[in-house]
């Protein structure tokens, strides 16, 4: 069965993808196809996530050859956990494309895009193998590449090139990372390459320059400080179906390999990479959300949030204790949910009112209370106002950060998670509370339209007051699943020595 | 306990439902709400009188220790029976108020989850409860403060209430960890046996400084006060509830709630006698000046809240005692205050007390309630203000150090509210005049009622001091002070100190209030020196946040390509760098200089050849040049792997080179000329750079180089390939079988790849590109 | 460029750059050569093609089978359905060029290059299927125990590595065409 | 060699024109494959493939493994750059610019707006 379970949510996205290609002309068919893929994506992540919950950590060997010699695929609690907050958005972000997205785009590929991109996220989160992962990343990231520059309008080219060009580098420095470990191991089995790295004496600061070549390449994936630069440029360009999707799921794909292979691999000089990895959570954090606060533009802000909570991920990576890691995990998927909410949801404002300038904006407040409702629900999740679900992440951060003595940092997250409740409420203030400044028209959406781009926001709503009221699920998994990461033998004895 | 406050959230909840369906009468079931509880809580009132304590405990989040856990005993109900009382009254009389309000099902909603989070925070016995509480009360005054969104001047006040209270919301989450870690526990009713535990242990300071921080931020103690002032943007109802008995007093509740488990050490008291004694006496100062009713009320509010601060910080028995019965005066009165002046506001449209005079005639309950409120404000016997001044009086007096300066500050406090209660209680209302304002309407019983029922309460607390206040404080102050204390309040004064101060305070207030419009007329010209106080630095570090964010930001996101670049190449270079330094292995380099002489002829050729192309690729301006001599890199580079044994690799390499050129001519007549755009030095900066990456790949493709590689990956493909992989051809039967997921990973890629280009030049978005 | 020399030059080629890219993709396993490689190749005949004639023809002449005229009646007799589709061929061979720009994209049958990707990747992945449904790991090889004179042994990873031959062809081909269509 | 190819990969990179980061960027591709390459053994002679007859590959022979990394890698290579260069071509086409320092549009800051009355 596990063979089967761990394929599932790649095949599930390739078939869709598939299917949609052979029907390339027919986009009401290609809705059908992804419809049915995403929902079987999302079936296949939960009995995925079932299955290893029940028994551990699974894994499969394609091709059926034995462990270091083929490629593994492995599933442990934190990867399941990650592909389920990824299908539920993909699932989510399809629903709103249905409406939220000009036909053409649809026509040219949308969909299969979608799903391949969908397809690359699982493989990143599944591949037990080095080399396997960077395919994986590199499926994504054509995928991307695509979605932003899919339309071809002026900012958008703009900031593909940038977006291209930085990725592309990035993964140069990924394959040479891969490079060097194989030239120092000779294996590019993950679990082979952890059990290899620790026996390997001498090599130690080899090891870590190799760690540092994963660290800037999966930085600049993760859209880490002095890395960042093309996530602002790039990522309010696109339609909001496809930013939406875009922050919330793939740079979180990169703080995944980031934690992935920072627990596994290289934490034998943990106290270079602890250091620098605070430096960059600090900076990242920081820079990120005052980024955020010079922005008028709704997804402006939000992209440079992105940025800033990714240092919050980081954050929980460099403390470094299963405290933290569960933080960063509960962070995690509270952020994928929450910022493709967000996104969503500057998406259906500017579809009532055709600008995404706080300027322009103002009194949806007064017009649509439910939609207020849902963004005031996001947005002070994002802030961290309790008991909504990023206070549980900060929380479990700012603890395990004062039990290690980390003041500093805890300080500039504490100081951080007030400056994005400043930009939270600069965009509640401007685009609900403050009156529109010109009565222009507002889009007359039919209510079919109307509930279709509501239907995703309200079912993500639902999924964060979910995670936030009734946390403990979530955190006692994160915790486990913490423990599963920084005890790497669990790992190493599951792929293996199954 | 928790269905008490689930339900009460629900029906909050539900108001803005409950609107379309009732209509004006939605002020019936959200009155009904607090009364119920109001009942509630005085059933538990007997036996907590003597001195029992209810805990329920719901597992919520134990994995973190996170628990809805309810604590009720003498301090909380104290609260609790506070805000429920004045609950039930400033609700009907926002239903007065509002009346016809379109978003008023709305306000109910706010108004009343206020209220429930406030109680919830009373009633917490989890610190961590209590802060989701704590913030819940910051979120739902930010949405009452802002209720009257459409005007800028609502939205920044409640943008700052939110940013200061948030602040201290902060602080105090940082300073609960640390406290939880030091006391190993986050039970409050564990705590407080604790507390040597916790004042001994090394980050006690800290957390008690992030502590007061909090409490001070919600307390609007100096210097975080000035949001109290802006917050009388919300609606005079809102005013009423969140200066009497909530929001403020949530920053006191929080010190009482720690006295007991952080107090009773200088670090403790210090920082509160220094905030209290400024705020009490520029709270006082500040409200003299004011015209605005409200002003005066919100400052007069900040000097209260000073000597509640005051109090504690004295910390002696009869001071907390004092301290608990000043609150509950403060919280009877100045609602009281709050709601008259809104009604004043409601009925004439004006709250300035200079336009506002005579209306003693035309607003009779209200100007009855309102004389009745000044006389207890001001401390006239037989109210409760009479007896709540005197013990603070003795309170100072008998302090342990600084008596007097601590007596000073409350008699200048004190004087201020005797010149308010004048202001209010007989300027207004009874004072002659020949223009009395004109009344547009007439104050419903809604608008009424409430306050003769708080002023009524007042006078009965001070009647039966000793039935009514007595067991309530003392039940109270037992919690402040974790033992149990007794202290007697009697109507009746004895000819003590005290007494005289009060006369005192009578003839001073007197002839302050005889100077009060001189005050007021100077008052403008005194405005400059309050622009440079705390509310200015909040500005400047608003607006320098902002501005100062747009320059790093523009600097940092510059939009050149080439200077990100540059940052993630450098940053590369110098981690790689930083991970070497010092103990990295050395490069051996004799042995490197061994295999250079090994090469062979060719290959040498070869070399040359890509190096003399890559030059000559620099200088050449023709863009077919280009294009050519990178197709000849490109094939030397797969002879090169044709040289070392990887035919496929070659033959790949060769007719990818193909298909980039032939790409690349397809595109290149789109393309404009070829110039050299950028400047002579900074090319130089950028072969430096350059140089500088080439050689630190160079030198770590060495450095790996110089470990021999054992691959067993090797030897297993080269045993088995065949036999297993029934191939001859070990790199297909890799990328077919052992490692097919690759492929299928590359494919992937590729067909994407083709679906991009297709989309990029056949679909054309209009110009500007729109959703 | 459209000379009569070069286009029947083209049309012999055509044939033969397949034959040889086929001879490529089987031999790969045991000697130098692969899906990957075999894919351009294979693609490289239509390519010329392409740019000789123009994509659209390429398009039309290799890899549209068009059926034209009427659906095949129940109740009609297969002979007169026959001349009837005789006829609408005739008059479409005399009306081609209108015929192109109205039936652009229709015709019941056509391989559009994106068809071959699609194939491609639903070959590849589907060759892996097979160690699915026996209980295996995905992708796990299975053979068939006899030798083809010419092929070599048949197995799933020469299914898979024509799945990527398809899709190699498809996509160079989809590049190239949408490139000089422009 | 490596090293050059890297070295003059990112200077063109660096360059403002399109077709300098395009030509830097195949060179940084390439520089990347040779990596890959040279990392694993150099071996003379000997391909990764099993003689005629024999059931093992004899040493020396080349190690298929960094091989067949660097085929995926090539391809995938390939295509992203084939990607941008027509996303060069249509930026050209639509923006008319050929200098990358044009092209910060996306990063600007509009006047910022502040909460005062």
């Amino acid at each position: 069965m596990n063979h089967l379970l761990l394929l599932l949510p790649l095949l599930m996205p390739l078939y869709g993808a598939i299917f949609s290609l052979f029907f390339w002309r027919n986009v009401e068919l290609q809705k059908v196809f992804a419809l049915q893929s995403q929902v079987a994506t999302l079936v296949s992540c939960i009995l995925l996530f079932m299955a290893v919950e029940d028994k551990g950590i699974l894994t499969t060997q394609v091709g059926n050859w034995p462990a270091p010699y083929g490629i593994s695929l492995v599933a442990d609690m934190f990867s399941c956990i990650i592909l389920l907050a990824g299908s539920v958005t993909g699932f989510a972000v399809f629903m709103f494309s249905l409406q939220g997205l000009d036909f053409p785009r649809q026509a040219y590929g949308y969909y299969p895009l979608m799903l391949f991109l969908q397809l690359g996220v699982s493989g990143a989160c599944l591949a037990g193998d080095l080399f396997n992962m960077f395919v994986w990343f590199e499926v994504l990231l054509i995928c991307c590449f695509v979605l932003i520059t899919l339309g071809g309008s002026r900012p958008q080219l703009e900031g593909s090139i940038k977006y291209v060009t930085i990725n592309f580098l990035a993964s140069s420095f990924l394959l040479a990372g891969i490079g060097i470990m194989y030239g120092l191991v000779g294996t590019l089995n993950l679990a082979e390459m952890a059990l290899l790295v620790r026996i390997l004496e001498g090599h130690e600061s080899l090891i870590t320059m190799a760690g540092m070549f994963f660290l800037v390449a999966l930085g600049v994936k993760a859209a880490v400080f002095p890395l960042f630069f093309w996530l602002p440029a790039s990522y309010h360009t696109p339609p909001i179906a496809i930013s939406a999707f875009l922050a919330g799921l793939v740079t979180k794909v990169g703080v995944y390999a980031l934690v992935r292979l920072f627990t596994l691999i290289f934490v034998l000089d943990t106290e270079l990479t602890q250091l620098l990895l605070s430096v960059i959570a600090g900076l990242t954090m920081f820079i990120g959300v005052v980024g955020a606060a010079a922005q008028t533009d709704f997804r402006k802000i939000l992209s440079f949030h992105i940025v800033s909570q990714i240092g919050y991920m980081i954050m929980g990576l460099a403390f470094f204790t299963p405290y933290a890691i569960a933080g960063l995990i509960f962070f995690m998927v509270h952020n994928i949910l929450v910022k493709t909410n967000l996104f969503l949801i500057s998406g259906v404002v500017a579809r009532h009112y055709n600008s995404f300038a706080l300027k322009d904006l103002g009194g949806v407040y007064l017009k649509q209370p439910f939609l207020a409702l849902l963004f005031a629900i996001s947005a002070f999740s994002l802030a961290g106002i309790p008991p909504l679900s990023g206070f549980w992440g900060k929380y479990m951060l700012a603890k395990a950060g004062l039990e290690l003595k980390a003041y500093a940092l805890v300080g500039v997250s504490l100081l951080v998670s007030l400056l994005t409740l400043f930009s939270m409420t600069k965009i509640w203030n401007e685009v609900f509370w403050k009156k529109k400044p010109d009565e222009t028209e507002v889009a007359l959406l039919s209510p079919i339209t109307n509930r279709m781009l509501h239907m995703p926001v309200v079912m993500l709503v639902l999924f964060i007051l979910f995670i936030s009221l009734y946390a403990e699920p979530l955190v006692h998994l994160a915790y486990r699943a913490a423990i599963q990461l920084l005890d790497s033998d669990i790992y190493i004895r599951a792929v293996l020595y199954q | 306990m928790l269905v008490a406050i689930l339900a009460g959230l629900i029906v909050s909840l539900s108001s803005p439902a409950l609107y379309k369906m009732l209509g004006k009468w939605l002020f019936v079931p959200m009155a009904l709400l607090p009364f119920t509880l109001f009942i509630y809580f005085c059933a538990f009132l007997p036996s907590v009188l003597q001195g029992h304590t209810f805990t329920s405990e719901y597992r919520w989040v134990p994995s973190l220790y996170i628990n809805l856990h309810f604590y009720l005993d003498g301090l909380s109900i104290f609260f609790a029976l506070l805000i429920t009382a004045i609950g039930t009254l400033v609700m009907v009389y926002a239903g007065g108020y509002l009346t016809g309000h379109p978003l008023l099902g709305r306000f109910y909603l706010y108004l009343s989850f206020f209220m429930m989070s406030m109680l919830g925070l009373v009633l917490s016995g989890n610190i961590f409860c209590m802060f989701i509480f704590w913030e819940l009360t910051s979120i739902s005054s930010y949405m009452l403060i802002g209720f009257g969104h459409e005007n800028a001047a609502s939205r920044y006040a409640a943008l700052q209430a939110l940013l200061v209270t948030g602040m201290g919301g902060l602080a105090l989450m940082a300073g609960l960890i640390l406290i939880g870690n030091a006391g190993n526990s986050y039970s409050l009713s564990t705590l407080l046996t604790r507390q040597e535990l916790i004042q001994s242990d090394a980050l006690y300071l800290p957390a008690l400084l992030l502590i007061l921080l909090a409490a001070f931020t919600k307390s609007a103690q100096f210097p975080f006060h000035f949001w109290l002032p802006n917050a009388m943007a919300a609606p005079t109802p809102v005013s009423a509830f969140l200066h009497s008995a909530t929001m403020v007093k949530a920053g006191i509740y929080l010190l009482a709630r720690f006295n007991p488990i952080m107090g009773g050490t200088p670090e403790w008291q210090l920082p509160l006698l220094i905030a209290g004694s400024i705020s009490a006496v520029a709270g006082a100062w500040l409200a003299l000046q004011q015209t605005d009713l409200k002003a005066i009320l919100a400052y007069s509010t900040i000097s209260a809240l000073g000597i509640l601060v005051l109090m504690i910080g004295i910390g002696t028995d009869k001071a907390l005692a004092a301290m608990l019965a000043f609150l509950l005066l403060h919280a009877l009165n100045k609602c009281t205050l709050f709601l008259i002046a809104g009604s004043i506001d409601h009925a004439t449209g004006t709250r300035d007390v200079k336009l506002l005079q005579g209306l003693g005639k035309s607003m009779r309950p209200i100007a009855i309630a309102a004389s009745l409120v000044s006389l207890s404000y001001a401390g006239v016997f037989p109210f409760f203000g009479f007896i709540s001044k005197e013990l603070l009086y003795e309170a100072t007096l008998e302090a342990e150090s600084n008596a007097p300066v601590s007596f000073i500050i409350v008699f200048v406090s004190k004087v201020a509210s005797v010149v308010i209660a004048f202001v209010l209680g007989y300027r207004l209302f009874w004072r002659t005049s020949t223009a009395p304002t004109v009344v547009r309407h007439p104050c419903g019983r809604k608008l009424y009622m409430p306050p003769l029922v708080l002023v009524f309460l007042s006078l009965l607390f001070g009647l039966l001091p000793s039935q009514l206040a007595t067991p309530l404080l003392n039940s109270a102050s037992g919690a402040v002070l974790s033992r149990g204390i007794q202290v007697d309040l009697h109507l009746l004064p004895k000819f003590s100190m005290a007494l005289l101060n009060t006369i005192f305070t009578f003839i001073v207030g007197y002839l302050a209030y005889a100077q009060h419009n001189r005050l007021l007329n100077v008052a403008p010209r005194l405005l400059p020196l309050y622009n440079t106080g705390p509310e200015s630095w909040y500005q400047q570090a608003i607006t320098g946040l902002l501005k100062g964010s747009v320059k790093l930001t523009s600097m940092i996101q510059s939009g050149y390509l080439r200077s990100y670049i540059a940052a993630i190449v450098l940053v590369h270079v110098g981690l790689v760098i930083l991970s070497l330094w010092g103990e990295g292995p050395a490069l051996n380099i004799s042995t490197r200089l061994d295999q250079l002489l090994d090469v062979k002829v060719y290959e040498l050729v070869l070399l040359v050849l890509m190096v003399g192309s890559v030059f000559f690729l620099f200088r050449t301006r023709s863009r077919l040049t280009s294009i050519a001599t990178m197709g000849i890199i490109g094939f030397s580079v797969a002879l090169l792997y044709l040289l070392f044994g990887a035919p496929d690799v070659s033959a790949t390499q060769f007719l990818i080179e193909t298909l980039t050129v032939v790409l690349f001519v397809l595109v290149l007549h789109r393309l404009p000329p070829f110039r050299f755009l950028s400047h002579r030095y900074r090319r130089y900066k950028y072969i430096i750079l350059s140089a500088l990456f080439g050689g630190m790949m160079t030198y770590v493709l060495l450095l790996v180089k110089q470990f021999p590689l054992q691959s067993e990956l090797k030897a297993y493909y080269g045993e088995h390939g065949y036999m297993l992989g029934r191939g001859r051809n070990l790199v297909n039967v890799i990328i077919v079988d052992f490692r097919a997921l690759d492929t299928l990973g590359e494919i992937t890629v590729l067909a994407v790849t083709a679906l991009g280009i297709m989309a990029l030049l056949r679909l054309r978005a209009e110009k500007g590109g729109k959703l | 460029m459209r000379t009569i020399i070069l286009s029947i030059a083209i049309r012999l080629l055509i044939p033969l750059f397949l034959f040889f890219s086929l001879y490529i993709l089987f031999r790969g396993h045991n000697h130098p050569g692969g899906g990957f490689i075999g894919g351009l190749i294979g693609s490289i005949g239509f390519i010329f093609h392409a740019m000789v004639h123009g994509p659209q023809h390429t398009v039309n002449t290799f890899f549209r089978i068009n059926f034209y005229g009427y659906q095949h009646q129940p109740t009609q007799s297969r002979s007169i359905y026959l001349m009837r589709m005789m006829r609408v061929n005739r008059w479409r061979k005399r009306k081609r060029h209108y015929l192109e720009r109205r039936n652009r994209n229709r015709g019941l049958l056509h391989i559009e290059p994106i068809d071959l990707i699609a194939a491609g990747l639903f070959v590849a992945t589907t060759s892996g299927m097979l160690g699915l449904f026996l209980q295996e790991p995905f992708m796990t090889a299975r053979w068939v125990s006899f030798y083809l004179p010419f092929l070599g042994r048949l197995g799933t990873p020469l299914l898979f590595d024509t799945g990527v031959y398809l899709l190699v062809m498809g996509i160079v081909l989809k590049i190239t065409f949408v490139m000089a269509e422009e | 060699m490596v090293g050059i190819l890297f070295g003059a990969g990112l200077y063109l990179i660096l360059h403002r024109h399109f077709f300098k980061l395009i030509l830097g960027l195949m060179f940084f591709s390439l520089a990347t494959n040779l990596f890959i390459f040279v990392v694993g053994q150099l071996t003379r002679g000997g391909t990764a493939i099993i003689e005629e007859g024999s059931e093992e590959a004899v040493e020396p022979f080349s190690d298929p493994v960094p091989q067949s990394l660097l085929l995926t890698a090539i391809v995938i290579g390939f295509g992203i750059l084939a990607f941008a260069i027509v996303l060069i071509r249509r930026v050209y086409q639509v923006l008319h610019t050929n200098d990358m320092d044009n092209l910060n549009e996306t990063d600007k800051i509009e006047q910022p707006i502040y909460p005062h009355e």
